[in-house]
């Protein structure tokens, strides 16, 4: 009995198709394999759950075990937001045409390239900048990526952050960089290849000196690599307004859940300059016309700087990564608009400054950097004696997941944890964050 | 459909989706929190994006998306060394719940016992399937899956103090990923090319290694679909100079269960769930990629890694010699379920007849596009292949003056395509077919006979390959555009300002 | 695609999705239960279903999608009177999960608050805007809530013991299902026509009414788009003699917010939620129908009722005088939720605001079809209309010979359609067009221009427009061979039978 | 600002289309109506929801108050039914193309047809009949128009049901044959029109006089009207093989979710004969050839005898239904083809035997009509003074919804509930339901 996905392990038709390859025996294709590589056993894997519901009943007891986000009340963010998707993004991504398709040409998958162009085009105007390019992994591969461009765009050996990062993201770049470029040391000199900024920072502030920070990098002969929230940019001015040079982050707020980590997708964008597009690693994709007037056709730009063109001679590297993200987040832009983006923005300053208020007058509570702007996250200290450890536990218990723990990380905050709030939290929730963390650090 | 550009659907004022509303009791307590931004921090213009209806947004791209070839349309076996293969239905219904979509990777342990254990129980099922010890889910895809094997083959002779190894050898068959990651760490290249049998050079490779020899990065079956029988002495020559083996398991797909990596020597080797274990390709990404190692490697794994204590799964930080993140998180979680799924429905048994269909398939397959004129299938003639066949279109170049890629985009017109295989073109007038497991033989013989019908076009109305597609969306592109910095444009706005100024 | 049938594409012994395995306990315990089927209710073949593998299934079903054209894609205006909106994506995501898709409807009320909550007060809504007191949502489609309502009104004059009553009375303009309904109930069928305006005739009908009318039943406006300024007249002479009004609403989409039932008179209405209220087609059901009635007609409402106590909410079973079920359990209940979802995101203020829309869209279009040369709109001239217009070719046939459906047929070509109205065609090659609120001016202007060209190869190239569709999956059918006894075929084994004997 | 749904509604837009109309006022298009029936005050509803997050915060808290079948252990049956739904079946019903299409014709919607007509060809192999209408509205609707159709072709009077029914669904035929055919009396006399029988029964049996009733019919020239469980007709022969003139019934098991009652829709078979088949009021799609050679085109058989195309002339009446649930009850068959159904049908028969026989050996309970086929439900009576009421709310506190209560509508079967067992159900839930049945009867 044929498996469903295995439609001629049945056996006449097996049987046919091998006569007509002029073997005798499945076997034969194997020749090439010597004896002692062969596995001469069954694999030690479970028992196979062939029966499709059996199959569910399996995988779906054990996502089961899970208490997600939509259950819970949650305050974490800290890279990964559970924004809201509106369902028309999750009827696009879903569609089993955008889902199954893959490196086809830009003629039978004219529609894929096009809605990739399209998103790199929206980005555009989200961004102020005229190339942007197919997403790379994440917004850690972006950043480090960005940083790389920035030191063969220079010829230059140093990089600095300039403000507060996620340590698991300057670990990307650590790794990515190593043997490339140095990180940190002063922001003076003539080795500065890029200053880095987040933007808002790590620790959710949109920090005042950010256009000071590209200023700098431009008087020293350096390039600046902001990266930014996209989700912020209804409100906050885009990084190429105030001079940015390169631009990265990651789109997973615009139209992707959570997943556990499995929304991400990174974006990098640049001026028009030669300079700067023939050192993209990733594809790049661009409009050209037809030979019947009219018609909008699309292809790679400048294929020749990718590996994929010419291998080793090429920028970095470039695979598969997460082109479903960004069709997907074309859709959320299209779907936001002008005025959808800026009103999400507003909202998010008003509950974050709203949870802010409300938390930060909790005795025992401080909020960190309270006196500067804020778009969703911020960063709670606990200066009564309660650790991180204990309020998160305790806010577990009555359903709330509280804000990531910043201790180890930060011990310049002392105990410490980053808090996020969304357009997806009501007056109620954020008040009902407030009532249980006085409760608890009483 | 010939869908227009969504920018010029836009129409001013139309909404598509409205954020919700701020509650008044909000707004009144915190007055217009924007005002404390810096003048220059502020954004002064909304940004110019298109404005629709919702319908309109939707209409659009659900035309968008009908003018698209995936696996669930066509017989898309074209893509050879993409394993484009059935991604079950069930496995997407799996992943589309809140327990998996709305699981934020900071949870707590506790709330994520589930997935957790799934990390796990993948872990382990791929580290029989390779012989490995020890597995990482944490790669996007398969690329980022040859990076961070190179960045363990780095921190591990960093750990032994061989930094001065600086060169990384592969095969030209071998996936471009080989090579370019390699040269993103810092490694001179050095590229194999195969014997006349098709086969990787053994002697060159010997001539090759040496004390600065970091490591051997190799795809088995290689892209042309032949396996090379002497894999272990090329292992062993990596060995004996103090390299380390690392395998490309991209085309996995037709042994599994046959040979693994470990009774091979690897020290490293990689997986690609989009290829192998059936996850949707997605257009390209999200992917998932898999890095298995021996134990010698085991410390450097990225971390986090998923422990298991008996009674429940844990998160382990502290792994001093690991090389740090490669990605944020876990790793592509929904595409590790799917993949979980997929063995999960098949199993041992299951396994092995995916790989041996899929062998079959493909010599079927190769037989019977033998029989086409002007096509044939260099090196190791006679032979029969495992999972792909790198095919040549040279004769009926030399015949007609028609181009491999004209054949593909005339085959578009009948429903199918084909890519024409990765740079360089080592196989003139490439076309590389991986039929895998999906694919029933009516599928296959009408994939052949629409080869044979662009085959004989060609040779009696070259023109009408030559200008094809006919029945696409469009029309043959102008690519040169695409060349001159003056001309591309990668976004609307840069397309309008470049053909304002013409 | 021209997908071919799917029995064409079985192979003895593929397998599309295996059921769950029985587990070995079970079976030992209780060894062939189906061996004590008695031989003749025992299958002894296995029924002849096509054998297709999973992905052979999927792809089949696919493509077949493909080859349709829904509200999501074209501008789906001609299938007027059926009133073709835009069905918002997050009311079907809304109804997929488990909270409502795996409900058992015979589950204790205290675990389906939720959903009873929906229906109590949906109910509520759709009393509000019909005016009427109360609302049934049992019905499974706009046909079955008029069964519905004659039953009902067969049980009020039984209750009355005036079953005498054996006259139904219903304009032509009216859903045929009123006429069919009333028949299927026993009752005799007087059905009026226009007046030269297009106006329902007052003076035919008092000539109608009398001790024998048990109801009028007619829509407002009616298919034409006309609204009948005296229908109060209507209800009046109706009641007067003892008979009862019922409101077809089906074209209520364009007076929500405006006029009502109540205000009329009416003692029953119905709505078709698959048309005013948002939800989708679906070719043509699920659907979902509301009966609203004053007091009067409370008691004969199909059982059981939703109520509310204050605290929770229940079913009422217990109801003498209803009809008795018109369907299993409670209704279409996902249909129920979108439409309440629907309604819940526009509020009164966008109910209106989605009435005067589709008014304006209407009248645009009537403005902009009336520049084409062949089209008019009969009746009324010179006036507006509400939610529809029922066009006619008529002229053009006379110029030119080609019908109403051939243009419809043609305007496929260019992606949108027609439907031709139902019979009987009192109006000459008619087309019903419909366009909602759900359309943008851009939207409407694409469909007259279609018409426009349509119309204009009807003058230019008649041929053309009489063999099309030339863009469609396939060609004109001969349809003569559905209507003979000897040649119809309804399954793929009566074909097979028919076509072997020829 | 517009309504994300009413693009028009943009004030310059609908400014620029008044104009075009020649009218000043939206009012304008309203004169028609008399003032004294126009409504001078907004409708009173609820505040709206516009913000789609909110939307689905406010409906989906409302389902959120539910507890489903997938979250408790389900035994309710008795004519809607928890079987497994390939994930095909949800992915082909969901398609846009498939949800939002509606009455075009067959060249546009040429694969609306075929998958129409594809589901009729499947049922009628199940069925062994060549004539399958498109779906009316659910089984109760389909058993009603069984007889009427059977009323109209002998010309007579009267009908039998022979097996114990349905409740429910005998009110909704009662209601719909009511003046046209009476219901009860004799087996016997020639004023019977037609004898109805449920195969198996409400009460799970699979009756051993099924096929006499239907001889029975016929020596009396009546019908036989068969509904039967189409889901069962893996193992069960088709009421065809043993004579039956029409059969009927609901295809809600063959990849349908419960939905709370809303995944029903009713088939009617009939032999391919002129007088059955003109007495159908369905619409019925037939394949015929187009212009071209070796095309597959499809229409409606013999329209004329429809209200849609005769009005009150037709048979009954016809409109919108349920086609959705027939295109995907065909990809159900379609999945599990000849050796799925025999499959399914056997595990339900063994699954249903292990049950009957684990719950019948509990003291104080006992299995009705025990020794009979059953398919997947029975009727278990409790002899030992607990009532249904009783045993359902014990069951209830412990995660189980119970059986549908029997003992109003069957008095002589005293307290007895309808169980029901799907191949959803594990050895393991079986046994947990009788070992909490054993501890509740104790």
């Amino acid at each position: 009995m044929p498996h469903p996905y295995i439609p001629n392990a049945e056996p006449q038709v097996k049987a046919e198709m091998l006569a007509a390859t002029g073997a005798t025996d499945i076997e034969d294709f194997y020749a090439d394999i010597p004896e002692h590589l062969r596995l001469r056993r069954p694999l030690d894997l479970p028992e196979p759950l062939r029966g499709e519901a059996d199959l569910v009943r399996h995988v779906g007891g054990l996502l089961d075990r899970n208490t997600s986000t939509a259950e819970a009340l949650s305050f974490l963010g800290a890279g990964c937001y559970r924004h809201y998707v509106p369902a028309v993004c999750d009827e696009v991504n879903s569609r089993s045409e955008f889902l199954t398709a893959y490196a086809g040409e830009p003629y039978e998958d004219h529609g894929r390239f096009q809605a990739m162009w399209e998103y790199q085009s929206m980005m555009g105007e989200l961004l102020e900048m005229d190339v942007v390019n197919v997403p790379t992994y994440d917004g850690f591969q972006a950043a480090a990526t960005a940083l790389r461009m920035a030191g063969r765009i220079t010829g230059r050996g140093r990089v600095v952050i300039a403000t507060p990062i996620d340590p698991d993201k300057l670990s990307k770049i650590e790794d990515y960089l190593d043997g490339a470029l140095t990180i940190g040391g002063e922001l003076d000199g003539d080795d500065l290849a890029a200053v880095f900024v987040d933007y808002p920072s790590y620790l959710g502030v949109v920090d005042r000196k950010t256009a000071e920070y590209v200023r700098t990098a431009h008087d020293l002969g350096a390039l600046a690599v902001v990266a930014c929230d996209p989700v912020a940019l209804g409100v906050l001015a885009p990084p190429a307004s105030f001079g940015a040079d390169i631009v990265c982050g990651d789109i997973q707020p615009l139209g992707m859940h959570p997943q556990y980590g499995g929304g991400h997708a990174g974006f990098i964008a640049t001026r028009d300059e030669e300079r700067f597009v023939m050192e993209f690693p990733s594809r790049l994709f661009g409009i050209v016309p037809t030979t019947v007037e009219g018609e909008y056709g699309f292809g790679d730009v400048a294929w020749d700087r990718t590996s994929l063109g010419v291998r080793e001679q090429g920028r970095e590297w470039v695979g598969t990564a997460a082109a479903l993200w960004g069709i997907t987040a074309g859709v959320y832009l299209a779907l936001m608009g002008p005025q959808g983006m800026r009103e999400l923005g507003e909202g998010l300053m008003s509950r974050c400054a709203y949870a802010m208020s409300r938390i930060g007058e909790i005795p025992g509570v401080e909020i960190v950097d309270a006196a500067l702007p804020h778009i969703k996250e911020f960063a709670v200290r606990f200066t009564g004696g309660a650790t991180v450890a204990m309020v998160n536990a305790a806010l577990h218990e009555r359903g709330i997941f509280g804000g990531k723990d910043l201790s180890a990380d930060f011990p310049e905050l002392g105990q410490s944890a980053l808090y996020c709030v969304t357009e997806m939290h009501t007056k109620a929730d954020i008040d009902r964050l407030a009532a249980e963390l006085k409760e608890i650090v009483k | 459909w010939d869908e227009s550009l969504i920018f010029e659907q836009s129409k001013p004022g139309q909404r598509g989706v409205l954020p919700p509303s701020v509650e008044p009791e909000i707004a009144d307590a915190v007055g217009d929190p924007a005002a404390a931004l810096p003048d220059e921090l502020k954004r002064a213009t909304p940004p110019a994006l298109p404005e629709l209806s919702q319908l309109e947004v939707l209409r659009h791209y659900l035309r968008l998306s009908q003018e698209n070839l995936g696996v669930d349309f066509n017989i898309d076996i074209g893509q050879g060394t993409c394993t484009m293969k059935y991604s079950p239905k069930v496995n997407d219904q799996l992943v589309a719940g809140h327990k998996l979509a709305e699981l934020h990777p900071l949870q707590d342990n506790g709330t994520v016992q589930g997935v957790l254990e799934i990390f796990s129980r993948m872990e382990e099922m791929l580290a029989e399937i390779s012989g490995m010890d020890r597995v990482s889910l944490q790669p996007g895809a398969g690329s980022a899956a040859i990076w961070t094997n190179v960045a363990m083959v780095r921190a591990y002779h960093a750990s032994r103090g061989e930094s001065h190894r600086d060169e990384i050898i592969t095969t030209v068959f071998s996936h471009p990923s080989n090579a370019a990651c390699a040269a993103t760490a810092g490694y001179k290249v050095i590229t194999l090319y195969p014997d006349a049998d098709g086969y990787p050079d053994l002697d060159a490779l010997k001539a090759a290694v040496g004390d600065r020899t970091a490591a051997l990065l190799i795809t088995n079956p290689e892209d042309t679909g032949i396996f090379n029988p002497r894999i272990e002495e090329f292992v062993a020559a990596v060995h004996e100079v103090g390299g380390l083996a690392v395998y490309d398991q991209a085309n996995a797909n037709g042994i599994l269960g046959i040979t693994r990596a470990r009774e091979a020597g690897f020290d490293l080797c990689h997986f690609n769930l989009h290829k192998t274990f059936s996850t949707p390709h997605a257009c390209g990404g999200p992917a998932a990629g898999a890095c298995g190692v021996t134990s010698a490697l085991e410390p450097f794994l990225p971390k986090p890694t998923v422990e298991h204590d008996g009674t429940r799964y844990w998160l382990d930080h502290d792994r001093p010699l690991s090389i740090g993140k490669v990605r944020p998180f876990l790793g592509v979680a929904a595409n590790v379920v799917r993949a979980y799924a997929w063995i999960m429905s098949l199993g041992a048994e299951g396994l092995r007849e995916v790989a041996e269909t899929a062998v079959l398939n493909n010599n079927y397959l190769l037989a019977e596009m033998l029989k086409i004129d002007g096509v044939s299938a260099p090196y190791a003639e006679g032979k029969h292949r495992i999972e792909q066949v790198r095919y040549s279109w040279q004769k009926l170049h030399e015949d007609t003056g028609v181009h491999s890629e004209d054949l593909g985009l005339r085959a578009a017109d009948f429903g199918v395509h084909y890519w024409t295989s990765h740079h360089p073109h080592l196989v003139a007038e490439p076309a590389t077919l991986e039929p895998t497991e999906s694919y029933s033989k009516a599928d296959l013989d009408e994939y052949v006979a629409i080869m044979r019908q662009v085959a004989h076009e060609a040779y009696t109305e070259p023109e009408t390959v030559r200008t094809a597609p006919h029945r696409s969306t469009i029309h043959r592109t102008k690519h040169d555009t695409l060349e001159d910095p003056g001309t591309w444009a990668v976004t609307w706005r840069a397309y309008r300002r470049k053909t304002a100024t013409e």
